[in-house]
């Protein structure tokens, strides 16, 4: 049976601390910009901490929300591509295959959570950082969309791993960057097609909602609301 | 055998030169009328009205049509390939590209036709004369009876500048 | 990188890209020679996270690569396995397979194009003189010869030791060096110091360290100013626990109330968040204190905490709720519904920390606070306050920074430590260190301090060397973090540690350093453990477990004369008048303490408040900043009595108005490229208030003023717009 | 006679030897499109973040040129066609010189979704050729629909464009010698005039009308796609495809009036270009404002009825936010000005035409800049807003786009006569004689009966 990849964020766990962030950028080669182009809108964080403050002083109160792409059903940022380089493969993941990108920027116009980014620029990695690399995921050349992928590579390599060892891929197995670095165990990640997987049964948690629902997307990244529901 | 033609200056005068044409025999296909301009007003102008243009140019919108219904059926899938849960043939996106490729259609072929028909593109005939483009108007007989009194008929006519090439 | 290798990686992520797309991937993996499809294998090595004190257990992901070395001076490219990831080890009781930010950016200190290569000595006076090359003999020679002519004439005292803030058994090491050499007390120094709270919990529970909090226990938990989720302590350790408090028992949500007059990143996710005035945090934990006496929510007690409160015995009369209100500025019926529900939803622990206590009454207030745990019952127990047991090894007298500043010594040897950029300017310690004959530097920075160094040595990197940190706190049982070289050193650099044995042995009267080498002396420091500990830590980024009473030690301080505490009103540098603000610098999420601002990653990093990225600001509440007439971005000037500072500003809405925060990371002169140059250092103004009993900086007694100077000049770099919002009548909404 | 060598000898003249004034102007203006060309190698080199393009405003100037040109393209074709078709007989002397505007600004207008590709060198990756590797172009992706509506599009209005031109070419041919006789002599393709020939250019021109008003149509509609098919608020509209066609066709107008006063003035056309046309394309234009001002109403208000919290963030910031002053200046110089100007009558003068269609050139150019970018920078969530602002490159491509219109055109008008002489001629005969044969059936003047 072939998987789905999903998602679960408790937003009542995360802190805010940003190592999500950092631990993408380690994982998928995902190159610092500098301060110059930083300032000019081009720094790249396929995983971001959204936060939010309601209220004024004394009444205050902050929320965090990490976005990534939420690798949607109905993703509105296949269709419009022109050249496939953004379509669905069939565990669900919406792939960008790099070196058929052209560069319109349509996908990331059409992506409702802005979770697609651009190389404005050829990445550079001083060296001897690009020693740190990671080999199996590529570096991205001037031109084209990017995002983030679930950590396609790492899932590719847990089911080698199953299969080596002939047997299916358990719940557990494969973890993103994120989701293996976050400190309080914020981010679920699994097989939505199992029932039994963690991320299955928070996906149907009543405390459980997907980012802008209303919009069609169907996302298949689940946030957990917080303190309301305690 | 040479074919004869006169240059008049006026539409009353061409016409009455068809007329006589016309009365010594010469039919629809042997006459030719040049003018610089469209004179519809004048009844000579309607020699060699008729044309199938428009059935052609219906054909070739239904060649399109054919075509854009293919290329996009064919190649979605020939490597089928899912995008935002639609299906691998979405129709409403194929009706544009077919549709732009029917009008395609009918416009070159409409084109196609005018060259053809017209006679357009080839070297230029021996009956003309460069003084229809600066308003004169010829109407002659591209190869005339061996009786050859084409000469008199046109000569008739009044301001008539007979040549013969 | 070369085309061969871009295409082979594009190569192996189309695959990835594609793997499950059957037939299409093919297609279209046509792009690429099939041939250079080979998947990546990697190795895991257990190593240690040395960023912060926590001493996280790290699991390192290592792959072959093609590394360009240079042994004495020729070129070559060798394949070896090198360091890819960093990940917290599954099994480490402190990072629990978590790591934070930082710890994930670590692998880049390695890998950082500025990394020092080779040893460098200074030719001419620091004044104009230039740090050049030299060979390690040469380096070497040196040290032992400057050291010889200390103890040639019998100034052994006139060399110090100048160290940051981590406990390891490296940092024993140096101290045993500075032992048997018979130098000055070593200086440890740390700008965000925690030493007055290992002091008021010797004096509150007889263990002068920093507790570790059993939040996955805790059902209720009082955070006063800590950021015990950001950059406080343990803030792995802490999130991992927190994570269980909130979800890890099902049907019991623990409960989290935050006070403190700045919202930390900590303080955003409290389920309360309650504000008071800076430095009264102390007066509202008694009054919650109050309140349980009163009502009889906890029994009494006659604790040793307790019996440091002027007035607990008697109920505390003098911390009413509606006196508390009266100083804390928190309402006086909220005072007792959060006593209730401190009692009700037990276990409750309260925790202090940071801020709070960088004021002149810190103290007091951690002081308080201890009193409140032990009120609560939760000391020692479950759910409460825990104090990890402790390694025992030889520890060498302290000196302060100050005392280095009054009486600067013929030779200063500087190991992780960075005052000049770290200590506020006011406290002289540049002057200080240039009136210093000769500075020694254990580095793989050229920072401030090193670049007024007269020898550099450079450092192994905590993957090319044995890794190690003694938790302090974070974790029940002890735990001593230690993993050998995850990689071979990239460069011609050498292990400080050892640099110090070979020193020693080669001196005119050698010391007798029990080890040949760093890794005989840590082996030899886990003896006492038995003869699995190091074998078992070379396994799992460390040892942990049950310390055999004769290895334990528990840092207690002097016995305390019981002279009761009561509340005093905390004292600032710049009256109310001319200063009308608090200025709170704080530890950047980022930066820590500026000793990260190297490292690209992190200061590329959005802030999680304001998404500033490679910049610094101060945050001005609306109010405020309405008066000042100051918007997102202004650059305003911040003032006070020991200087001035121009600044971008940021509009935070999460703190009082009568407070102006910064964050310290930024505002490096010499710092790597990434860093030199960039913003400002809140410590350049900070008065230099010390506590009485510690010595140590009070950061939080400094008050200034504040006037905008002008438009936005650019230099706050935000990731998000937020600055849109404002003009918006949905601010901050979303579907 | 004399009548007809006077429009011949006038329509011909500006194809005489060029004077030092041409020269200078062509060479000015090619300077600058030589510069925008550069700007963009220079970006092509550099890499794409010389353009003020950022996260999340991914689209900017470059898109609103395309769509800009696109909308001048519809003066001319569509017009024409329109005109021909209703057969008013004032079109005369306007179709060409409307004709040649569709042409060059569809040359410019296309070349825009080439210029801000990331990788422009692939862009032939748009087309669908056929290839082992079965890598077809995806039909559901509008900028495919793009191509294939804009292509088509431009080869109808070339075509539709040369047609006519073929019996002026031969004209040429007949009265000059040399060189100039065998270009022309070849682009005439042997033309005589013939009553056949008349009435095949003549049907083949009301077929093409007939085809290619749906096409010019569709393109527009097809060009708003590209936006009204993404979930971007006030983008996701279906109000978009009238929207936009009603606004190129306006824009196309005042294009073509200002073109028009420009070669009367130049080329001394006051003749043939009167003020009637001015008056009739004045009119027209007051339509399309009035249509512009409907249809923008209606976008705004059914987004601040529905009072979606994004729509609404879009909304304010174009309404009241940091945009508001372009938004109205843009209802200025679109809606305001041009209906009064061209309601009033005293003021529907050439110039007034003129200066109404130069703000709406402007109004037009920011109504896209509006329509992309605002919306762009306030999707859902706000933590991801962001603005935008043009680099040197950007700017310097757009201007050159202006320049290298006039530069096409100036030279269009030096070796092609920009009014349909055999055309004028038609028009003269209907209108000095009488119909006096009775031979004449009643049909004969079908199509001629006109103001």
């Amino acid at each position: 049976m072939a998987h789905r990849w999903g998602m679960a964020v408790d937003l009542d766990l995360c802190t805010g601390c940003g190592a999500c962030v950092t631990a993408c950028h380690a994982e998928n080669n995902i190159p610092t910009v500098g301060d110059l182009q930083a300032s000019r809108g081009r720094a790249l964080h396929w995983m971001r901490v959204e936060r939010y403050i309601e209220g004024e002083f004394p009444d205050v109160k902050t929320k965090y929300r990490p976005v990534m792409c939420q690798q949607c059903d109905a993703a509105p940022c296949e269709p419009v591509c022109p050249t496939y380089a953004s379509h669905h493969n069939d565990e669900g993941l919406n792939a960008q295959v790099y070196n058929r990108c052209i560069g319109t920027r349509y996908c990331a116009n059409a992506c409702p959570y802005n979770t697609r980014f651009f190389e404005f620029f050829n990445s550079t990695f001083e060296k001897p950082l690009h020693l740190q690399l990671n080999p199996d995921v590529s570096v991205r050349e001037v031109g084209v969309m990017e995002k983030c992928t679930f950590c396609v590579q790492r899932i590719t390599a847990g089911k080698d791993v199953a299969a080596a060892a002939k047997r299916e891929v358990k719940d557990g197995d494969i973890v993103p960057a994120c989701a293996q670095t976050c400190p309080s165990k914020a981010i679920t990640f699994g097989d939505l097609n199992d029932p039994e997987s963690r991320v299955s049964q928070l996906a149907e948690s009543p405390r459980g909602s997907k980012l802008l629902e209303d919009l069609g997307t169907r996302p298949k990244v689940t946030y957990l609301a917080g303190a309301e529901f305690a | 055998m040479k074919s004869v033609y006169a240059l008049f200056d006026t539409g009353e005068a061409a016409q009455r030169a068809v007329n006589s044409l016309r009365s010594a025999g010469y039919g629809e296909r042997d006459i030719t009328v040049m003018t610089a301009a469209p004179m519809e007003e004048f009844e000579f102008s309607h020699i060699g009205r008729h044309s199938y243009q428009w059935y052609i140019a219906c054909g070739g919108g239904l060649l399109g049509l054919v075509l854009g219904t293919w290329l996009t059926t064919y190649a979605e899938t020939s490597w089928p390939i899912v995008v935002g849960n639609m299906p691998i043939v979405p129709w409403y996106p194929n009706i544009i590209v077919i549709f732009e490729l029917t009008m395609l259609g009918a416009v070159l072929s409409t084109v196609a036709t005018l060259i053809v028909t017209a006679g357009l593109g080839r070297r230029t005939p021996a009956l003309y004369d460069p003084e229809v483009t600066s308003g004169a108007i010829l109407v002659g007989i591209g190869t005339p009876r061996a009786d050859g009194d084409v000469e008199q008929i046109l000569g008739a006519v009044p301001g008539a500048r007979v040549k013969t090439v | 990188m070369d085309r061969r290798t871009f295409i082979k990686l594009t190569a192996v992520s189309t695959t990835a890209t594609l793997g499950g797309c059957s037939v299409p991937g093919q297609q279209l993996i046509r792009f690429i020679p099939e041939e250079e499809l080979k998947p990546g294998l990697a190795e895991w090595k257990p190593s240690v996270c040395p960023l912060c004190s926590a001493g996280c257990g790290l699991t390192v992901k290592v792959m072959q690569a093609d590394v360009e070395v240079v042994k004495d001076g020729q070129h070559g490219v060798v394949t070896r396995g090198v360091a890819k990831k960093l990940e917290g080890h599954p099994a480490h009781p402190v990072s629990q397979g978590g790591l934070c930010a930082r710890g994930q950016a670590a692998i880049q200190v390695t890998y950082h194009p500025d990394r020092l290569v080779q040893p460098l000595i200074r030719r001419g006076n620091r004044a104009s003189g230039t740090l050049e090359p030299t060979t390690w003999d040469q380096a070497i020679t040196e040290l032992v010869a400057k050291l010889d002519a200390l103890a040639g004439n019998g100034h052994q005292a006139a060399l110090t030791i100048l160290a940051g803030g981590r406990p390891t058994l490296r940092r024993a090491l140096f101290d045993q060096f500075a032992a048997k050499f018979g130098a000055a007390p070593t200086v440890v120094h740390e700008v965000f110091s925690d030493d007055l709270l290992r002091y008021a919990n010797g004096k509150s529970f007889g263990a002068a360290q920093l507790p570790t909090y059993d939040l996955g226990n805790a059902g209720f938990v009082l955070g006063f100013g800590a950021d015990f989720l950001g950059t406080w302590n343990a803030p792995v350790a802490h999130a991992a626990a927190y994570g269980r408090m909130r979800r890890g028992r099902p049907g019991k949500r623990g409960y989290f109330v935050q006070v403190e007059g700045r919202m930390t990143q900590t303080g955003a996710v409290a389920d309360q968040w309650v504000p008071v005035q800076p430095g009264t945090e102390g007066v509202l934990a008694l009054g919650i204190a109050h309140v349980l006496l009163r009502d009889g929510l906890r029994p009494a007690t006659t604790g040793r905490a307790g019996a440091l409160i002027d007035g607990w015995a008697s109920g505390l009369p003098e911390y009413a709720p509606e006196q508390v209100a009266a100083i804390t500025g928190a309402k006086a019926e909220r005072i007792v519904k959060l006593a209730h529900d401190f009692a009700g939803r037990g276990p409750a622990v309260a925790i202090v920390g940071g801020t709070p206590l960088a004021h002149t009454n810190g103290l007091f207030t951690a002081l308080a606070v201890n009193a409140l745990n032990e009120l609560s019952g939760v000391v020692g127990r479950s759910g409460g306050v825990l104090f990890t047991p402790q390694l025992a090894l030889p520890v060498a007298a302290r000196g302060s920074l100050a005392q280095l500043v009054a009486s600067p010594p013929q030779l200063l040897i500087v190991d992780g430590a960075n005052p000049v950029f770290s200590a506020p300017v006011a406290m002289k310690v540049r002057d200080a260190l240039d009136r210093i004959p000769y500075i020694v530097s254990f580095t793989n920075f050229l920072d401030e301090t090193s670049a007024l160094a007269d020898l550099v040595l450079p450092d192994h990197t905590f993957l090319e060397t044995i890794a190690e940190a003694l938790p302090e706190s974070g974790s029940s049982s002890a735990v001593i973090s230690i993993a050998g070289p995850v990689m071979t050193p990239l460069f011609e650099t050498r292990g400080a540690a050892d640099v110090l044995i070979d020193v020693a042995g080669k001196l005119k009267s050698p010391l007798d350093l029990p080890w040949g080498s760093y890794q005989e002396m840590a082996r030899a420091s886990l003896a006492p453990l038995g003869d699995e500990a190091w074998t078992t830590a070379q396994k799992q980024s460390g040892w942990w477990g049950e310390l055999p009473a004769a290895a334990t030690t528990r840092p207690t301080a002097a016995e305390p004369k019981p002279r009761p505490v009561r509340y005093a009103a905390p004292t600032f540098s710049g009256d109310v008048g001319d200063f009308p603000y608090h200025f709170l610098p704080y530890a950047s999420a980022a930066l820590l303490d500026g000793s990260l601002a190297h490292l690209p990653w992190l200061q590329e990093m959005p802030d999680p408040l304001t998404s500033a990225m490679w910049s610094s600001w101060v945050e001005i509440n609306p109010k405020t900043a309405a008066q000042l007439g100051v918007a997102l971005g202004d650059v305003v000037e911040v003032t006070s009595t020991a200087g001035t500072l121009r600044v971008p500003a940021f509009i935070n809405p999460a703190m009082a108005p009568d407070i102006i925060a910064m964050p310290v990371g930024q505002g490096h002169h010499s710092y790597t490229r990434y860093a030199s140059g960039r913003g400002q250092n809140p410590l350049e103004i900070l008065a230099p208030v010390a506590h009485p009993e510690t010595g140590t900086l009070a950061w939080a007694a400094t008050r200034v003023k504040v006037a905008r100077v002008s438009d936005p000049d650019g230099r706050l770099i935000m990731f998000s717009a937020l600055g849109e919002l404002r003009e918006n009548p949905l601010e901050g909404e979303t579907r | 006679m004399i009548r007809q060598d006077r429009l011949t000898r006038t329509l011909l003249k500006p194809l005489e030897r060029p004077g030092v004034g041409w020269m200078l102007v062509v060479g000015v203006l090619a300077v600058v499109v030589a510069f925008g060309g550069f700007a963009w190698s220079f970006m092509m080199w550099e890499g794409f973040g010389l353009t003020g393009k950022r996260w999340p405003v991914f689209w900017g100037f470059l898109i609103t040129n395309f769509v800009f040109w696109i909308g001048i393209s519809h003066a001319g074709t569509l017009i024409s066609a329109i005109l021909r078709l209703v057969n008013a007989g004032w079109r005369r002397p306007v179709t060409r010189c409307a004709e040649v505007i569709t042409a060059f600004a569809l040359m410019i207008g296309g070349l825009f979704p080439l210029i801000h590709l990331g990788k422009p060198w692939l862009f032939f990756w748009l087309v669908p050729y056929p290839n082992r590797r079965l890598l077809w172009p995806n039909f559901r992706s509008p900028l495919v629909w793009d191509f294939f509506a804009i292509s088509t599009y431009l080869t109808s209005s070339l075509l539709f464009l040369f047609l006519p031109l073929i019996p002026d070419f031969a004209l040429i041919r007949d009265q000059s010698t040399g060189l100039r006789k065998t270009i022309y002599g070849t682009l005439a393709l042997g033309w005589r005039g013939t009553t056949q020939q008349w009435h095949r250019l003549e049907t083949a021109m009301q077929i093409m009308a007939v085809a290619i008003i749906p096409v010019a149509v569709s393109v527009h509609t097809i060009v708003s796609f590209d936006f009204s098919m993404a979930p971007v608020p006030m983008w996701h509209s279906s109000i978009f495809g009238p929207y936009f066609v009603a606004g190129a066709i306006f824009s196309g107008i005042a294009g073509l009036i200002i073109a028009m006063a420009a070669l009367r003035r130049v080329l001394g056309l006051q003749e043939y270009l009167e003020p009637i046309h001015f008056e009739n394309l004045g009119k027209l234009l007051l339509t399309m404002s009035l249509l512009w001002g409907y249809f923008t109403f209606n976008e705004r208000l059914t987004a601040w009825y529905g009072n979606d919290v994004a729509e609404m963030n879009t909304f304010a910031a174009t309404q009241t936010g940091s945009y508001s002053p372009l938004f109205w200046t843009m209802v200025t110089v679109n809606f305001v000005i041009p209906v009064i100007i061209l309601s009033i009558r005293r003021f529907r003068t050439i110039t007034g035409c003129v200066i109404a269609s130069v703000g709406i050139v402007v109004g037009m150019w920011l109504e896209r800049f509006l329509i992309i970018v605002p919306s762009l920078g306030h999707k859902f969530l706000p933590y991801s807003w962001g603005t935008y602002s043009p680099r040197p490159v950007e700017i310097a491509i757009t201007v050159a786009t202006f320049a290298a219109m006039a530069l096409l055109y100036t030279l269009f008008a030096k070796f092609v006569p920009i009014i349909s002489i055999w055309e004028m001629r038609a028009g003269a005969h209907t209108q000095e004689s009488a119909p006096t044969r009775e031979s004449v059936p009643v049909d004969a003047r079908l199509g001629e009966s006109h103001s």
